[in-house]
């Protein structure tokens, strides 16, 4: 293994909802509670969780989007939180996003042109015929006809838009890039397209890429670890290989058996499906926070809560690993 | 919420003796001297200093500033030069009559700018949109004193329909509201009318749509709240205007309000009454901006409050 | 409405533009509507024909005044009320004329009563009674002046010299005139309710020693815009409408057959002038005053911006003030002279000057516009500046107004009101004249105290002539005349022996209509 | 326009006439195009087919072929003012909706027929909460009251696997993660529960668990209910898992259509199969994926001949020349290719 | 392959200028179009007043006075026998220098001080806003009044006057509007790429303002011509002779009934200046909204 290169230690990221008009209720929402990361260079950690686990939360926590409750991120050892100027503009240059929702993320008062080229303007890396060049190879590497610049975001379907973004954060050659969801609004040949983009990047210019996705396949295909979160939690972490093959905690291996087959003669495979109530991040159940839909559950998950302990290299948070 | 709203009224002090101070120092910048203004044309000099004299005028700035301030304190808001009466009792005559004018002339404005820029909007480039566009702008680009005089002559002189002036009942209420609210609602139509376009193109428009509203529905249901932000600013400013701007309107229909008071004042260099009066005003407007920026929150749950 | 349900139909309704703030004269200097109705003076004006007056016994039935002028001893009505059920008594009239006097008043009106003996003592706080004044008895009043002054009677008659009643006045302290209640005169309407910038009513007073009045009482709308005051006046609301408000609307009442017979007018014992400030230059020169006089067709801006509704006037004591001088020589319209003069003078191309205009007086405003213009057609060219009063006052007191146009109308019935006014030294700075001509001083006071009223009369027409035509320190433009128009069930109605428009409405009465 | 759907109002579609009664949806060569300054935008160009009752239809393609345009046009939601349709007919349970009238329209939409958008986060309005969002559907089109259409959204929320859906109902759509967003969308839907369900990439934002699950939830409402579903995805493994039939759309026109187990074992297009070799799978790693070379075609600019043509491997000559016809090669297998003319 | 798919391609983006592009959408617009129109013609009105008056605006003729329009004097004559179409479009010159200067300077220092006071609120935001609150607070009419008596009536103070009234107004739109687009997406999108705070104001918040600036702005016009007319009517505002449209139509007034058409011309004229930006604005609204771009 390399260099560590993003490190977050204790973070935890707590929502608190005011309520409504003069109400006095508030939530807690515990979106990321006391996550220990490390993402280390030229490697592909992917994050996969249940929806509403925090992953997008985490996200942001780690590019600065949002303050953290508590606990630290380091970039190349360095508190992001508290980054001075030219730092804090070099970090902004070298760790890039690709949001989860990318209509929301596009101004629809810019042209495609602009949206694209801000990074590079930005950063004074090109202007004019420069940047205009610059964006059309952007646009042809995501597959987007270069025709379409002057066209505004509003005017794109959404696999074309998600492209838009994904070709604003590769405008800067990062060092890190931070992928919500990246893919799932594209078809699955754009899709292997963009996949085979992002590896090929990563071979010449050894990026690391913080790769959250819903699709296993995906995962599988870009991951070289993957880690598994739960109700802001989490709960394994390990090499994707050996993830895919033997899941050490029973979450994930729900996941795994949940994953569609694109093979309609096996719709009717058995398949264990989650029963039990589902917890909420606003309220988490005492214990270990799965306890509620696990199949194997014991006294002990009910009260006490499982720390994330070491399997060999693996690490998982169960007190009755799948081992 | 209720901990916003008194930090807010505790954070506009400072504000209320800036007011109180600008007004100060502008009125000494400004040329003119009271005690020479109430005094008729043959008096000798000697008079007028000693009336200064009498009157505290001769003193220093600072000390005139802090006795007012002083005094303000403990309620004593002095005593108008030309009126002979305590300013606080002088306001608070007038202040209701004021009050319930730019209540009528703000009501109006909202009951006719919101529907009328919801219309125009409705039927985009129609003769509709053009007819409230024409009466949006008439509303602004007449000078009040004329729009009064000509409602005046409608409907009290020729139809006499409605009182041509005075402030006793409610009939007497329906021109001055108008002619006070005409430019507001105008505004308020015009704004209301490019907020609601601006939002219309957005996605959640489709989903409403979506789901079978009409179109009439999705605008008023889901439209119209997100597109209302810049138009409760813009009423909010309006209540400072329609406070601090009802002079002319006052004039015209004999109303004994603030505006009318506040403007003699300045005329007459009657410093306690226009210290009184805009006082009395920056407390109001400054409500009306905290109203607005309560309604942001009700508004738009994204904007923070903090 | 204006009625409501308790006011009686037997009521005047009459509009004022400002609310009178006070009703104590001592305190305010230009609202008399209520000082003259609801207060007596011990001499009264009375208007015996349009634009001429007499000087009637008021509170004093009769009066002595001592050979050397200076000691005037009072009569009083025996048998008077006040409001409040007190008899008037000399006490009374010693107690208003100190109160005035003394310093803790802090009264504006004054200069009527300071040249009382021992006024100047009082004022200055270092005596705690005036010394002039003394009640001789129940019924007597002795006034002592600290020098002879001719005017002294007619000052009397002014609203300012109002007789209050010691016992009320002194109860009501800062109340005075301003609560209804407390605030009591002898006079034919007493006041009962103020609202404040809306509306005041007064009502007739049963016992008052003249007789009760025709009318039930009287209410003063606040109108303070002229338009509103029109149509509230042509809808049947207001019972008088004044048309010094709005002189634009006087072709529409004389062409209307509806109101052309129901206008009432009296001349106006006042008049519409330039002043001259010599300290300007170039106006310090004669010639060029005396261009200025000519350039201007007075005529026109008569005929033309006041429909022909005046009289010009060459003189400063205007018709109907007693002094009047109707031969006074005239001051031509001559343009070409004028430019003759300028070019004597030096002006060959003209000059540049500046005419100020109060801002709230639109009137002179378009006076002003059109003398630019003719200015103009002698080479002058002028730039309007306007003011707002305020401004233009105190500029004016340190004698650095450039020209103005204003009007003055007689307080009182005696030519010191005028002459004295403008142009006694200390006031020809303070009004930005700069006149100075020692004779023309000197003959001012000598005239203030001079006892024979003929002879007085020619000396101030002498004055006159030197001011106007030998030193062209003033222009006067004309007297306007004043127009009422009334309801047909207003009878008696009598413009002001002084053409105000505030004025006494004993007298008047209403008829029923059908 | 007017003219063309009094033609087709035959229900005809490639001369096979269609039993009435299982029938929900039948579209017959719905044409949508985009009128801008440069050109006309063919985005849906001549697309037809049906959906039987209790059937799932899945819609397949590239990103930006019309997928979302075909979806909209149902809906009469086509962005206007650029957008419109100009040709075509959609007939649901025996309707035309292109000749309704707005207002007949409002009681099919949301009612009848209801969408889940694609894009979660701008679908949902900002300023009301979400419970607000999904009881207003059930007001209007089940004349409930508030009360009642309270619980009914509280038991959407839980059926669709939101976590606290009591407190969850007065929370505003920023506060929900993408996934929660889409599930409250996919409650909105199903609430009124629609005889045809569009569902424009329902679960793109989900984790598996809970799209399978939401997908269980769709099966199970749809065969109670008898009633339709257009499913759009990409994920072919959603497509194997649950639709009946599937439409295969490239740059606007339809490619392929054809049963889901006859596509997955035969598919005739080469898009379809290069759509299919490039599938990620759990198993295989290591290698490069395979994807389909070139970009879908400027729709201003098409090609002559058939569309596919320029990225296609084994096309001939004439593929530049000549436009493919949709041609049955048996069983109701449609294809749109020069290969199979004949 | 490749060499294919360049075949089909024709090399095709000429795209027009910002500038172009804008001019064609409000050409397409008839509206906007009839108010570019009109506002043509008043500014050449203004520009070449001494060549197109049929008269001297200030030649006082007392023997003409109230005339009716009439083929002498197309719009009549006023109290002074000066033509009103003279000084009308002698009046253009002031009214619409009047109307657009002190609306764009207040503009502009609104729309800063309101788009720094929203982007980044705490402490920022509570003074310039409480400032605000103070200008509002002060009646406009008398803060316009006190600039006038102090400094003196000319039209520079005029502009100062009006321009330390609005800006306000128009801070508190702008702050409202950025409040919430400060929360979007693409604007966290802008930050993380290290855009200055200076830039994303200027091209994030500031074109999502737009709409509602328009209106302001095209508003703000008529208002400020009347404000002046108030301030005219008070005595302080354009000096006489002089013609300004708002002074025209307040000291009209008198004449409303008599000879109304003093009043009335410069009315209209206030009115058709209106509508004309109002027209553009609408055009200017739709030619920016991307959702309407053809
Ligand atoms: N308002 C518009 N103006 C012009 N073209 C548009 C507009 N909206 C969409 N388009 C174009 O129409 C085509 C079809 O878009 P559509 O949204 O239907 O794609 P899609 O199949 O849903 O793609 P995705 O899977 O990426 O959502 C796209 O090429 C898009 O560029
Ligand atoms: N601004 C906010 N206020 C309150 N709660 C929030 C806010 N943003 C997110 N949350 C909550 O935090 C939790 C985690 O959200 P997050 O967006 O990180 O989930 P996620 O793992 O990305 O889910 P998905 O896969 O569905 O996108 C959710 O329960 C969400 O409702
Ligand atoms: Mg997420
Ligand atoms: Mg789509």
């Amino acid at each position: 293994m390399g260099d560590i290169l993003i490190q977050s230690k204790n973070l935890k990221k707590y929502f608190f909802d005011t309520g409504g008009w003069l109400s006095k209720q508030k939530n807690i929402v515990k979106a990321v509670d006391n996550v220990d990361l490390e993402i280390v260079q030229h490697e592909t950690l992917a994050l996969v969780g249940e929806s509403g686990c925090g992953k997008s939360t985490l996200a942001r926590l780690l590019i600065n989007l949002l303050q953290p409750t508590d606990g630290e991120v380091l970039y190349k050892g360095e508190n992001i939180f508290n980054l001075r100027a030219e730092a804090a503009n070099q970090f902004k240059k070298q760790v890039q996003f690709i949001f989860q929702d990318p209509y929301a993320c596009l101004n629809p008062r810019m042209k495609v042109i602009d949206i694209i080229g801000e990074p590079l303007t930005t950063h004074k890396l090109a202007v004019g015929k420069n940047k205009e060049i610059r964006v059309e190879q952007l646009m042809n590497l995501v597959g987007l006809r270069q025709e379409f610049m002057n066209r505004y975001p509003h005017q794109f379907s959404g696999g074309q838009r998600q492209r838009i973004g994904i070709a604003r954060a590769l405008a800067l050659n990062p060092e890190l890039l931070i992928c919500d969801e990246p893919v799932s609004a594209l078809d699955v040949s754009i899709q292997s397209q963009i996949l085979n983009l992002l590896k090929d990047l990563q071979a010449q210019f050894g990026l690391t890429y913080f790769f959250i996705s819903h699709n296993l396949s995906v995962v599988r295909y870009m991951a070289d670890r993957v880690c598994v979160m739960f109700l802001g939690k989490v709960v394994e972490l390990g090499n994707c290989e050996e993830i895919f093959e033997q899941p050490l905690h029973p979450y994930t291996s729900f996941l795994m058996n949940a994953a569609p087959v694109p093979n309609p003669k096996l719709r009717n495979r058995a398949r264990l499906l989650l029963e039990g109530e589902v917890p909420s991040p606003m309220n988490p159940p005492p214990g270990c926070r799965f306890h509620t839909r696990c199949p194997y559950v014991q006294e002990i998950c009910r009260v006490e809560e499982p720390k994330l302990a070491d399997y060999g290299g693996r690490k998982c948070a169960c007190h009755f690993s799948l081992t | 919420m209720v901990l916003f709203i008194i930090k807010r009224i505790i954070s506009s002090i400072p504000i209320l003796l800036g007011v109180t101070l600008l007004i100060f120092i502008l009125l000494h910048i400004v040329p003119g001297d009271p005690v020479t203004l109430m005094m008729n044309d043959h008096v000798d000099p000697d008079t007028i200093a000693r009336v200064r004299a009498q009157m505290h005028l001769d003193e220093p700035i600072y000390i005139q500033y802090f006795n007012f301030v002083w005094d303000a304190l403990h309620g004593d808001f002095g005593v108008s030069y030309k009126m002979n009466r305590p300013v606080a009792t002088l306001l608070w005559d007038a202040f209701p009559n004021t009050l319930v004018l730019a209540t009528a002339a703000m009501v109006f404005s909202w009951v006719v700018g919101v529907p009328a820029g919801i219309l125009s909007v409705v039927k985009k480039y129609s003769v509709i949109d053009y007819f409230f566009m024409g009466s949006a702008l008439l509303g602004v680009s007449m000078p009040v004193f004329w729009s009064g005089l000509l409602l005046q002559y409608i409907f009290a002189f020729t139809l006499g329909w409605l009182p041509v002036s005075g402030f006793d009942n409610i009939l007497c209420l329906i021109m001055p509201a108008v002619v006070l609210g005409w430019g507001a609602a105008g505004t308020i139509a015009r704004l209301t009318r490019s907020s609601l376009l601006e939002v219309m193109g957005n996605d959640y428009i489709r989903t409403a749509r979506a789901k079978g509203l009409s179109a009439i529905a999705v605008l008023f249901n889901h439209a119209l709240k997100n597109s209302f932000l810049p138009v409760v600013t813009v009423m909010a400013i309006q209540v400072a205007s329609m406070l601090s701007g009802s002079v002319i309107t006052e004039t015209i229909f004999s109303i004994p309000g603030i505006g009318r008071i506040a403007v003699n004042a300045i005329q007459t260099r009657d410093l306690p009454l226009l210290q009184g009066s805009i006082l009395f005003t920056t407390i109001l407007v400054i409500l009306g901006n905290l109203a607005a920026d309560m309604m942001y929150f009700f508004l738009d749950p994204r904007i923070k409050n903090k | 409405s204006l009625m409501n349900k308790s006011t009686s139909k037997n009521t005047l309704r009459v509009a004022a533009i400002n609310d009178p703030g006070t009703a104590d004269t001592q305190m305010n200097t230009e609202e008399y509507n209520l000082p003259l109705n609801i207060f007596e003076r011990l001499v009264e004006i009375k208007t015996s024909a349009p634009g001429v007056s007499e000087m009637v016994p008021g509170l004093a039935e009769k009066w002595d005044i001592s050979a050397d002028g200076k000691v005037y001893t009072f009569h009083l009505r025996q048998g008077v009320k006040f409001h409040n059920g007190e008899e008037l008594t000399a006490d009374d009239v010693v107690y208003t004329v100190d109160r005035m006097l003394n310093p803790k008043t802090k009264a504006l009106n004054t200069d009527f009563f300071d040249m009382i003996a021992g006024a100047k003592e009082r004022m200055e706080g270092k005596a705690d009674t005036t010394a002039g004044i003394k009640a001789v008895d129940k019924y007597t009043v002795e006034i002592t002046l600290a020098q002879p002054f001719a005017p002294f009677l007619a000052n009397l008659a002014t609203p300012a010299a109002s007789i209050y009643n010691r016992k009320a006045t002194e109860a009501a302290g800062t109340q005075f005139g301003l609560d209804p209640e407390k605030t009591v005169g002898t006079g034919p309407f007493k006041i009962k309710e103020w609202k404040v910038n809306d509306h005041i009513t007064m009502v007739a007073y049963d016992q008052y020693w003249g007789g009760k009045a025709a009318l039930d009482g009287i209410i003063i709308k606040i109108v303070p815009d002229a338009d509103t005051q029109k149509m509230l006046f042509e809808t049947g609301e207001l019972d008088v409408f004044n048309c010094d408000l709005a002189r634009t609307q006087i072709p529409y009442f004389e062409g209307s057959d509806k109101w052309k017979n129901q206008i009432v007018k009296g001349p106006r014992v006042g008049l519409y002038y330039y002043s001259i400030n010599e300290n300007i230059k170039p106006f310090d020169d004669v010639r060029v005053r005396k261009a200025f006089q000519m350039a201007i067709n007075r005529q026109e801006l008569l005929d033309k911006l006041y429909f022909g509704k005046g009289k010009l006037v060459n003189t400063i004591m205007p018709p109907g003030l007693l002094g009047y001088n109707p031969n006074a020589s005239q001051i031509a319209y001559d343009p070409q002279k004028a430019k003759q003069l300028l070019v004597d003078a030096g002006y060959p191309d003209g000059f540049s000057m500046v005419i100020a205009s109060a801002s709230d007086r639109p009137e002179t405003l378009r006076v002003n516009e059109a003398v630019q213009a003719m200015l103009k057609q002698v080479g002058i060219t002028v730039e309007i500046k306007q003011m707002d009063r305020a401004s233009l006052l105190s500029t004016r007191k340190q004698g650095q107004l450039p020209m103005y146009m204003d009007i003055w109308s007689a307080d009182f019935n005696d030519p010191d009101n005028f002459i004295y006014t403008f142009f006694a030294p200390r006031n020809a700075v303070t009004r930005s004249y700069n006149y100075k001509n020692e004779t023309v001083a000197g003959q001012l006071e000598q005239a203030r105290k001079m006892t024979n009223q003929e002879e007085r009369y020619k000396l101030y027409q002498e004055m006159e002539n030197q001011i106007v035509i030998n030193d062209a320190a003033w222009l006067p433009l004309f007297s306007p005349e004043h127009l009422f128009v009334v309801q047909p069930r207003v009878k008696n109605f009598k413009v002001a022996w002084n053409g105000w428009g505030d004025m006494p409405y004993y007298g008047i009465s209403l008829e029923e209509s059908k | 326009m007017a003219e063309d759907s009094a033609v087709i109002d035959e229900h005809k579609i490639n001369g096979t006439a269609i039993a009435e009664k299982d029938m929900m949806l039948a579209v017959t060569g719905l044409k949508t195009y985009f009128f801008t300054k440069k050109g006309v935008i063919p985005a849906v160009d001549d697309v037809s087919f049906t959906v039987k009752k209790g059937r799932i239809v899945g819609i397949v393609g590239e990103s930006g072929c019309g997928k979302s345009m075909t979806a909209l046009s149902l809906m009469g939601l086509v962005p206007a003012p650029s957008g419109k349709i100009v040709a075509g007919s959609i007939v649901l349970d025996g309707k035309n909706l292109v000749n309704l009238t707005e207002k007949e329209m409002c009681q099919v939409r949301g009612n009848e027929m209801s969408m889940i958008f694609q894009e979660p986060m701008t679908s949902l309005n900002p300023v009301y909460t979400v419970g607000k969002q999904v009881m207003e559907a059930a007001i209007l089109h089940q004349q409930l009251g508030k009360a009642e259409a309270k619980e009914k959204a509280l038991e959407m929320f839980k059926l669709v696997g939101i976590p606290e859906p009591q407190k969850r109902l007065d929370t505003y759509p920023h506060q929900l993660s993408g996934g929660l967003r889409q599930r409250v969308m996919i409650a909105m839907a199903l609430c009124c529960r629609p005889k045809l369900l569009i569902a424009d990439e329902p679960t793109t934002a989900l984790d598996v668990t809970v799209q399978a699950q939401i997908l269980q939830l769709m099966k199970k409402l749809q065969a109670e209910l008898d009633s339709a579903i257009v499913l759009i995805t990409h994920d072919m493994g959603v497509v194997a898992e649950v639709c009946d039939d599937v439409t295969i759309m490239y740059a606007g026109k339809i490619v392929e259509q054809a049963n889901v187990f006859e596509l997955f074992d035969n598919c005739l297009h080469p898009y379809t199969a290069g759509l299919l070799k490039a599938l990620p799978t759990l198993r295989k790693n290591g290698e490069r994926l395979y994807n389909i070379p070139g970009m879908l075609p400027n729709l201003l600019q098409l090609p002559k001949g058939c569309r596919f043509f320029p990225r296609c491997e084994s096309a001939s000559a004439i593929c530049a020349e000549q436009e493919p016809d949709l041609v049955d090669v048996g069983q109701g297998h449609l294809v749109r290719c020069l290969k199979y003319r004949g | 392959m490749e060499s294919q798919l360049q075949a089909i391609e024709q090399p095709q983006y000429v795209e027009e200028s910002f500038l172009t592009e804008l001019f064609q959408s409000i050409k397409q617009n008839k509206s906007a179009l009839a108010g570019c129109i009109v506002l043509l013609i008043f500014i050449s009105a203004a520009v070449l007043a001494p060549y197109i008056a049929p008269y001297d605006p200030y030649h006082v003729d007392m023997s003409q006075q109230f005339q009716k329009p009439s083929a002498q004097y197309l719009l009549g004559t006023d109290m002074f026998g000066r033509d009103i179409l003279s000084r009308i479009i002698y009046g253009s010159r002031i009214s619409l220098v009047i109307g657009l200067v002190p609306t764009i300077i207040s503009m502009m220092i609104g729309t800063m001080l309101g788009l720094i006071a929203g982007y980044y609120g705490k402490k920022t935001d509570y003074i310039i806003m409480r400032t605000a609150d103070v200008v509002m607070a002060f009646p406009s009419l008398l803060l316009a009044m006190v600039v006038m008596y102090t400094l003196g009536a000319s039209l520079l103070n005029i502009f100062i006057a009006i321009s330390l009234v609005n800006w306000a107004g128009t801070a508190r739109v702008v702050r409202s509007q950025t409040l919430v687009l400060k929360e979007k997406e693409f604007v966290e999108a802008a930050k993380i790429m290290g855009v200055k705070n200076w830039v994303i104001l200027v091209r994030h918040l500031l074109p999502n303002c737009i709409p509602s600036l328009l209106v302001l702005f095209t508003l703000g016009i008529p208002e400020a011509i009347m404000a002046e007319a108030t301030l005219s009517f008070l005595g302080v505002g354009a000096q006489p002779p002089m013609a300004s449209w708002g002074l025209m139509a307040s000291s009209g007034k008198e004449f409303l009934f008599m000879a109304p058409w003093i009043a009335i011309v410069p009315g209209v004229a206030i009115l058709l200046v209106a509508l004309a930006f109002n027209f553009l604005g609408d055009g200017l609204r739709d030619a920016l909204d991307p959702y309407l771009k053809q």
